[in-house]
């Protein structure tokens, strides 16, 4: 039996690693600038949304923050660039910290109350949204409401010489992200969290020690959206609040999660890859208007057919080399 | 900066007149939230879409903006139906259904914006003068002024509230939906019929985002992306108000647009938006931080 | 007036009820007796529509109920007090007794309105504003049983009533239920508490694992040796 | 100060509630001539004529062969919608025209156009996209941030790149850079852009009888605008112009109550709007909720159907422009063509119907892109150096790229709202009408 769930794990492991390792040894070399471009935009897609599903698909606690997170690490991408001139590895983690360390706060502050859980959460998470975005568009240091020219900054780097550079980056970090993602969904770790989606109060009352759990997984699922930020923040150039805090991209990442399915952990890795695909074919029917309606009636249709989502509808044949590990983790 | 007491008067009125329209479309949100456990970000576009409709009739059609509502309140009370038949034909939970409904907000901006174009439409230069013209209020405070738009929004928002508080509270439906609320099963062994019920409070939610849409119409200029900027004021004035609580979410919308406008009179304005949040956050944390505070005291009383 | 014929009750692929037959005559009080688990609950609710019947039959008056939907349990004549009295706790003591009366049925039947409640429990009268969720156990036991009441109802079920009471409030509790068996109201009461629901009532029924072992009158089955080892779901 | 006012503003309100109630019953709500006039009225009928200059309009000719494809990123759905649709709608214009007067070297245009939703990673993918199909010119998208996000992969490419709306001209995108909306053009120094574009307003406002001697800022957190304001408030300054009040707010405000309160408290000679959209409409419906009327009022970049939206009350009111239709820039054949067919296929978009800064920006845009290609041939690299060594006559007025950034000319204009009417103030050669300051 345990054989058999490290053989899956190890393969699991395997696909991951070699799936980033051949990506960035293909995509850079042999992709047109296009493809490069719209490969780094669907890795940092799949490391949102895999790292919103991390704490939000496990604990059942549906974040609508997951935007601000991505665009701390991008604004401090930024203002490390500006006024420092660390290399980027620092600027990758500073950026990955600073998301992390601005859900701790909230999640200190949010899990102490069982009276914040389900869509009071959400909406919390929406406020402390526009109170961010408030704060940045205010602070001259990050911002002050005249937008960053980042592009300048990144002139001559190794990071912003080239999209590759940043598809490899990205790679790594949607890498990263899946890795965390496939542990959560073998662990212990992952189980706790999964019972407290189930039942909090059973949960707590079988001991797990639930604040930690959901505080912590909070600061690493934000820190792996941080980290997701920094390379976003060269590639766009110029950082703007209005562009990098939209609401759409908490949306789109919810969207892409519930798509693909959070019953295992390769789901919202399903969604993000089916709903950036969707959304480039749809570029080209025309009417743009026509072919948002589209994608929310699709999105509609999918949660009323398919309840758990894309991957939670595959027959079990196609999935059945991952059921031991996610038994193993009922242990 | 130093501001005189009319000057702060003034702004207060206006915070709560604007609170009136805010706290109209917040009744429904509040009421689907709180009684069909639905969190409706579908009621903002909704909300949009009635005054797009009526901006439509009042300018095409030349009718009387009063009028418009004898189409929209009932169009709107089978769409509100319809939706809600649908998160039951789903069985949809709460998520599921909060989900659902961004994704109908999204659509719905869409739709608008391919129906009436993306730019902006403003009812305003149509209306009568004597319905734009500010009105100075009696002696003996005759320097604040009012706009009869906004008495129209307090009318509304009044009535529309005051029907919803005494049909929730002193009728034998609303306690039903109640009821129903809190323990549907009981409910329904008392004889109390939970989806015609549903369907109905439903219905009559979506109904007052035509109310509200007429007078977004008349209020302000229209635009597809609005009902994004309502979101933070709307959602913390349901929240602030007490979910299913009519009145208090109308008294919450007064009340943090009081607030937010007598920030932006005395300090920088861009801070503003923060300002309504930060109400609620207090008012979320307060609770548990006061009984935090109450229960160490008193553990450290007892040990 | 009741028959329950061969009822089974499934939850997914675990049985519930495995085929119980019970009849409760018109005027009578009946109890239905069992360990935690036996299935008295579900029968329970399957008797009041809140639980759906895998097979079987609910006869009322000859009438087959069991696919008939909860809310027209009051048109039928039956309430039902349901176990952990589940009253609508932040509303008033009076609204949650003007439930009782929503259904038109109810309120033809229940001529006297909420006065019945009040005159059965006088207290209830002068905290008729205060909300339920603030009231104790005993309190909120009278509300539920109000609630059942004022709408006069042909059968009563009563759902461990006692559960979780201290035993004065019991005390009190079952007094109230003797006072309303006493009325010519036909009473279903399922209890653990099989020594003062058998004392009260005319026949019993012993459940155990989804289905009945044991029948008879009150006092028989207080005497029997049987009842004790069914009881602790020994057999 | 509560208790003071509680009671008798409740019985006002009262009072004033059965007021506006009565007016509804009697049906006074709508007025009762209707339907607002459409602005594009009256403008003349016009022959159609080449949209650039060096080029035949040959009527007659079908274009043949392969298409020209010109791609383009804009924000057609999202809250830059209302303007990138009106870039969309003047790009198909082009396009039609174009092909009506033949095509280039009777080539037929084509314009395909994708919709980045605002988001600016998209702009960067929908240009790297359109690139990899291989277009064989690109069009700038909409908006500072999204022209700078296109801008990477358009420069790295080598692509030729028109913008209309780069609202942040000091940010460098480099010589392949044509910008038809020269912000501050001229200057070397990119600091000193937005101080060049203030000293024209200061010099429009100078200009009128009254200059203004006390000013009120209220400006969006807009990186545009609050370029714009943080270079006039010291130019105005520096001109006799006391700073009575400055309040930034946030983007996408619509209640400006207390700003209207601190304007009608500090009653300046100038209130100084840099905002944008429907910013203008919103604060004039605070202004007529407190019964002010500001005694004089500039606003940076408003939408078209905002300040028509305002009616009378917009008379005086000064706004940024580049163009306007009227002489001398609107009196030429091109334009008036243009002025034409533009206001038929905004008014099946449902958008403002007279071209205005926007559009003619648009359309300038394209006339550099052409020229260009009439000029150099269907290849990115000569178009660039051709461009960057003539001068083009577009809508706006002569473009040449010279200075930083390639914004050659300065194309700062005041535009001032007269009788109902847009039209320009300033600068004199431009100008179809001198200031009119109330006194």
């Amino acid at each position: 039996m345990n054989a058999r769930i490290d053989r899956a794990l190890a393969g699991n492991v395997g696909g991951i690693v070699g799936c980033a390792v051949l990506a960035i040894a293909l995509v850079p070399t042999l992709g047109s600038d296009y493809v490069v471009a719209f490969g780094f935009q669907f890795v940092t897609w799949i490391a949102l949304a895999l790292s919103w599903s991390l704490f939000s698909g496990n604990s059942g606690y549906a974040s609508f923050g997951h935007g601000v997170f991505f665009g701390v690490g991008t604004y401090a991408t930024a203002a490390m660039l500006r006024h420092t001139d660390v290399p980027f590895v620092v600027v990758l983690v500073v950026a990955g910290v600073s998301a992390a360390v601005l859900a701790v706060i909230v999640g200190l502050a949010v899990f102490s109350s069982p009276r914040f859980a389900g869509d009071l959460f959400g909406l919390i998470t929406l406020a402390m949204a526009f109170i961010v975005i408030t704060v940045v568009s205010n602070l001259a240091f990050l911002d002050g409401g005249t937008g960053v020219f980042v592009r300048e900054q990144a002139v001559g780097s190794w990071i912003g010489s080239s999209t590759g550079n940043l598809f490899i980056v990205g790679t790594l970090i949607a890498a990263g992200t899946a890795l965390v993602a496939l542990a959560a969904s073998v662990s212990r770790w992952g189980a706790a969290l999964r019972s407290i989606r189930d039942d909090e109060g059973v949960a707590e009352s079988l001991g797990v020690p639930t604040y930690r759990y959901k505080v912590l997984t909070f600061a690493v699922s934000a820190g792996l959206a941080g980290l997701a930020g920094a390379p976003q923040a060269i590639f766009l150039g110029y950082v703007e609040v209005g562009a990098v805090f939209t609401l759409n991209i908490p949306l789109l990442v919810i969207m892409m999660t519930i798509l693909g399915g959070i019953t295992r952990w390769w789901g919202p890795l399903v969604g993000a890859a089916s709903v950036v695909v969707v959304r480039e074919l749809l570029l080209d029917i025309g009417s743009p208007e026509l072919s948002q309606i589209i994608l929310g009636a699709v999105f509609v249709l999918v949660i009323a057919l398919l309840p758990h989502g894309i991957s939670g509808s595959l027959p079990r044949s196609l999935t059945r080399r991952k059921a031991p590990a996610t038994e193993g983790a009922h242990r | 900066m130093s501001v005189s007491s009319m000057a702060l008067a003034q702004t207060l009125l206006n915070g709560a007149l604007l609170g009136c329209l805010f706290g109209s479309i917040a009744l429904g949100l509040s009421v689907k939230w709180g009684h069909l456990g639905v969190a409706d970000f579908f009621h903002l576009s909704l909300t949009l879409l009635g005054a797009y409709v009526t901006y439509s009739l009042v300018s095409e059609q030349l009718w009387d903006p009063f009028l418009t509502l004898v189409v929209t309140v009932p169009a709107f009370f089978l769409i509100g139906v319809g939706v809600q038949w649908i998160f039951l034909a789903l069985k949809a939970e709460a998520f599921t259904a909060l989900l659902i409904t961004f994704a109908l907000f999204m659509v719905t901006e869409s739709a608008v914006s391919m129906i009436w174009s993306p730019d902006l439409l403003n009812l305003r230069p149509m209306l009568a003068d004597s319905f734009t013209t500010s009105l100075r209020l009696p002696e003996p405070l005759p320097q604040l002024a009012v706009q009869p738009v906004d008495l129209l929004a307090l009318v509304c928002a009044v009535v529309m509230v005051g029907v919803s508080a005494f049909a929730l509270g002193r009728t034998r439906s609303g306690r039903a939906v109640q009821a129903m609320r809190q323990d549907s099963e009981i409910a329904q062994t008392l004889g109390v019929r939970v989806v015609p019920l549903t369907l109905a409070v439903s219905g009559l939610a979506a109904s007052t985002a035509a109310v509200a849409g007429m007078v977004v119409a008349l209020r302000m200029p229209l635009s597809p992306s609005l009902p994004l900027q309502w979101i933070g004021a709307v959602v913390v004035a349901t929240m602030l108000g007490g979910l299913g609580r009519p009145v208090g979410a109308l008294v919450a919308a007064i009340v943090v647009m009081m607030i937010q406008n007598a920030w932006s009179l005395w300090f920088p304005p861009q801070w503003s938006p923060a300002v309504a949040f930060g109400v609620l956050f207090l008012f979320l944390a307060g609770g548990p931080a006061i009984r935090f505070v109450r229960e160490s005291m008193t553990a450290r009383r007892l040990a | 007036m009741l028959e329950v014929r061969d009822l089974v009750v499934n939850y997914g692929e675990a049985a519930a009820l495995r085929g119980v037959d019970m009849t409760v005559r018109s005027g009578e009080t009946v109890s239905l007796i069992g360990a935690n688990g036996a299935g008295k609950s579900t029968l329970v609710k399957a008797l009041m529509g809140m639980q759906p019947v895998t097979s079987g039959s609910v006869l009322l008056d000859g009438e087959d109920i069991s696919r008939r939907q909860a809310s027209d349990r009051p048109k039928l004549g039956m309430a039902i007090v349901p176990e952990g009295r589940r009253l609508f706790k932040d509303m008033s003591v009076k609204d949650n007794l003007r439930l009782g009366l929503h259904d038109a049925a109810a309120r033809r039947r229940g001529a006297d309105g909420l006065d019945l409640a009040y005159d059965l429990f006088p207290i209830l009268r002068k905290r008729s504003r205060q909300l339920c969720g603030t009231m104790s156990g005993g309190e909120q036991q009278m509300v539920a049983l109000g609630r059942a009441l004022v709408s006069r109802p042909r059968l009563l079920i009563l759902d461990e009533p006692s559960l979780g009471l201290a035993p004065i409030v019991v005390a009190q509790v079952f007094e109230v239920i003797e006072a309303v068996v006493a009325q010519d109201v036909t009473v279903l009461l399922a209890e653990q508490n099989m020594h003062r629901a058998l004392s009260l009532s005319d026949r019993g029924y012993v459940l155990a694992d989804g289905s009945v072992v044991l029948e008879g009158t009150g006092t028989e089955l207080l005497q029997s040796d049987r009842v004790r080892t069914a009881y602790l779901g020994e057999s | 100060m509560f208790s003071m006012i509680k009671k008798p503003a409740a019985r006002g309100i009262a009072v004033s509630a059965c007021a506006a109630l009565l007016l509804s019953g009697c049906g006074g709500v709508v007025k009762e001539d209707g339907k607002k006039a459409d602005p594009a009225a009256d403008l003349p009928d016009a022959e159609i004529v080449s949209p650039i200059a060096g080029m035949e309009c040959k009527t007659d000719a079908e274009p043949t062969g392969d298409p020209i494809v010109v791609g383009g990123s804009l924000s057609l759905t999202g809250p830059l919608a209302p303007t990138a649709t009106l870039h969309k709608a003047v790009g198909d214009l082009v396009v039609e025209w174009v092909n009506d007067c033949g095509g280039i070297d009777g080539r037929p245009l084509e314009w395909k156009v994708l919709d980045d939703q605002g988001a600016p990673a998209t702009v960067t993918s929908n240009y790297e996209r359109l690139i990899g199909d291989k277009v064989d010119f690109v069009m700038g998208p909409y908006g500072g941030a999204a022209a700078l996000a296109g801008a990477g992969p358009v420069t790295r490419a080598g692509y030729a790149y028109p913008t209309a709306t780069n609202g942040a001209p000091d940010k460098l995108i480099g010589e392949n850079h044509f910008p038809s909306w020269h912000i501050g053009g001229g200057v070397e120094d990119p600091t000193k852009m937005f101080a060049a574009q203030a000293q024209t307003f200061v010099d429009a406002v100078k200009s009128g009888a009254n200059p203004p001697k006390s000013v009120f800022y209220a400006t969006s957190k807009f990186p545009t605008t609050l370029s714009y304001t943080a270079s006039t408030k010291p130019a105005l300054e520096d001109a006799g112009a006391k700073t009575v009040g400055d309040v930034e707010y946030d983007l996408g405000t619509t209640d400006f109550s207390s700003i209207a309160i601190r304007i009608q408290n500090a009653d300046p000679d100038l209130v100084y709007v840099g905002g944008l959209g429907a910013d203008i409409t919103n604060l004039y419906q605070a202004f007529d909720a407190i019964g002010y009327t500001p005694k004089g009022i500039y606003v940076a970049l408003p939408a078209p159907a905002a300040v028509q939206g305002l009616g009378d009350k917009a008379d005086g009111l000064l706004l940024s422009s580049i163009y306007e239709n009227h002489p001398p820039l609107g009196d030429t054949d091109v334009a008036k063509y243009f002025a034409k067919s533009y206001s038929e296929i905004a008014g099946k978009e449902k958008l403002f119907p007279l071209v205005e800064t926007q559009a003619a920006a648009g359309f300038s845009a394209w006339q550099i892109l052409l020229t260009g290609i009439n000029e150099a041939g269907v290849d990115n690299k000569a178009v660039i150096d051709w461009l960057n060594g003539h001068d083009v006559e577009t809508l706006v007025g002569t473009a040449n790229f010279d200075g930083f950034n390639n914004y050659g000319s300065d194309f700062t204009r005041v535009a001032q709202i007269q009788d109902g009417k847009r039209v320009l103030v300033w600068p004199e050669d431009v100008a179809g009408a001198e200031i009119d300051e109330k006194p």
